[in-house]
């Protein structure tokens, strides 16, 4: 099982703060995928954060690894 | 020095931590909240941040500009929460001992932090609400030089 | 807006009279008095201004960056008198709508202080000291465009 | 009588914060050349300011007003 962290309208949308996928390893292009299909999600724009790092969609999502979904930012 | 909070931010406090004696120059930026966008009217501020990551990019940036201009200094301190018009949202300071690398460096920060610091603002007006960058129809992952991006 | 003073400044004040509410961007330029100028060592500065006509010509300033940058709000303060390393000699603050014009209308006017605003510089070192821009071998007389100059 | 103010090293320098030129009218340029010559000045990088704005060297000025020497700034 690996826990995503959600925030800001992604949050409010899913009505939660982390979704969990059914997996113990998976690319974050796949991962990508799955959520989009799961929550019809358009995630074109969506960034992953693995433990607090941008990742690339080779790399890969393990169980216990801290993950969010970074939809596009809007700070400063 | 790179730090995110809901309490509002000290402009001295942050340029203090920059100052250095032989630093002649420090160059802030204040973002604050403005009253118009787009011609719409807007009534408050909500900012949500994903703190631990937006911290660690915050440091990234700070990392990057020392690359750049080895000898500046920076510190950067983003607010969270809700926010009235004219708040400040985010203080950036930048010293160096020529005062064109301060400038340069400090537009380099704010360039950045719209790229990769994870935090979403949320503009309300009197007829609704938004949160800001997801009708950007772009993708925003983060590659080497910042683009030039207008403020919102 | 545009003040000579001899008390310490604080950046907070210069601050809050260019912020606006429609204006999201604020730049400061704080000049502080740098420890090593060409490798010598400054013990301290002594700050001397003909005060009426410099209040003027940081008025004057004020009118070319408006001229330039018509959104833009400007506030400048320096200080004269005895400054040790490190005290703030001048603080600059812009606002803008853009934050672009923030950077280039504040560097214009750091720029042109150094031209057109009289106000002199004594370097006290351990072995001397010295009014600095009367080593100057170049006319000075302000017409036009700010030169690139490098900070002393 | 014309009074000049006077600045930082050539305050100094002349012991005085003013001086005083004997014309009624003289344009800038011919007061530059009299100061040069009664006090070994070297004024080519100097400016005069009449009422606290730089003066061209064509520019007339006449007793009462505010007269000043300035030598190179360096403020900021």
């Amino acid at each position: 099982m690996i826990n995503v962290q959600c925030f800001a309208h992604l949050r409010e949308r899913l009505g939660q703060n982390e979704i969990t996928v059914d997996h113990n390893r998976i690319s974050v292009k796949n991962l990508l995928e799955e959520l989009a299909e799961t929550y019809s999600l358009q995630t074109d724009s969506f960034m992953v954060a693995v433990n607090e790092e941008y990742a690339d969609h080779d790399d890969i999502v393990k169980a216990g690894d801290t993950v969010a979904l970074i939809p596009p930012v809007s700070g400063g | 020095m790179f730090v995110i909070t809901k309490e509002p931010i000290s402009i001295e406090e942050v340029t203090k931590k920059v100052v250095r004696r032989n630093a002649g120059a420090v160059v802030n930026f204040i973002g604050t909240v403005r009253e118009l966008t787009k011609g719409r009217r807007t009534l408050a501020l909500h900012y949500e941040a994903y703190p631990a990551m937006a911290q660690k990019q915050l440091k990234r940036i700070g990392d990057e500009i020392q690359e750049r201009w080895p000898e500046a200094v920076v510190a950067i301190t983003h607010r969270t929460g809700s926010l009235d018009i004219s708040d400040i949202a985010v203080v950036i300071a930048v010293s160096t001992p020529h005062r064109k690398d301060a400038y340069r460096a400090n537009e380099y920060a704010i360039e950045r932090i719209k790229q990769i610091v994870p935090i979403w603002k949320k503009e309300k007006w009197e007829d609704g609400e938004e949160w800001i960058g997801d009708q950007l129809e772009k993708t925003t992952y983060p590659k080497g030089q910042p683009e030039e991006v207008e403020a919102p």
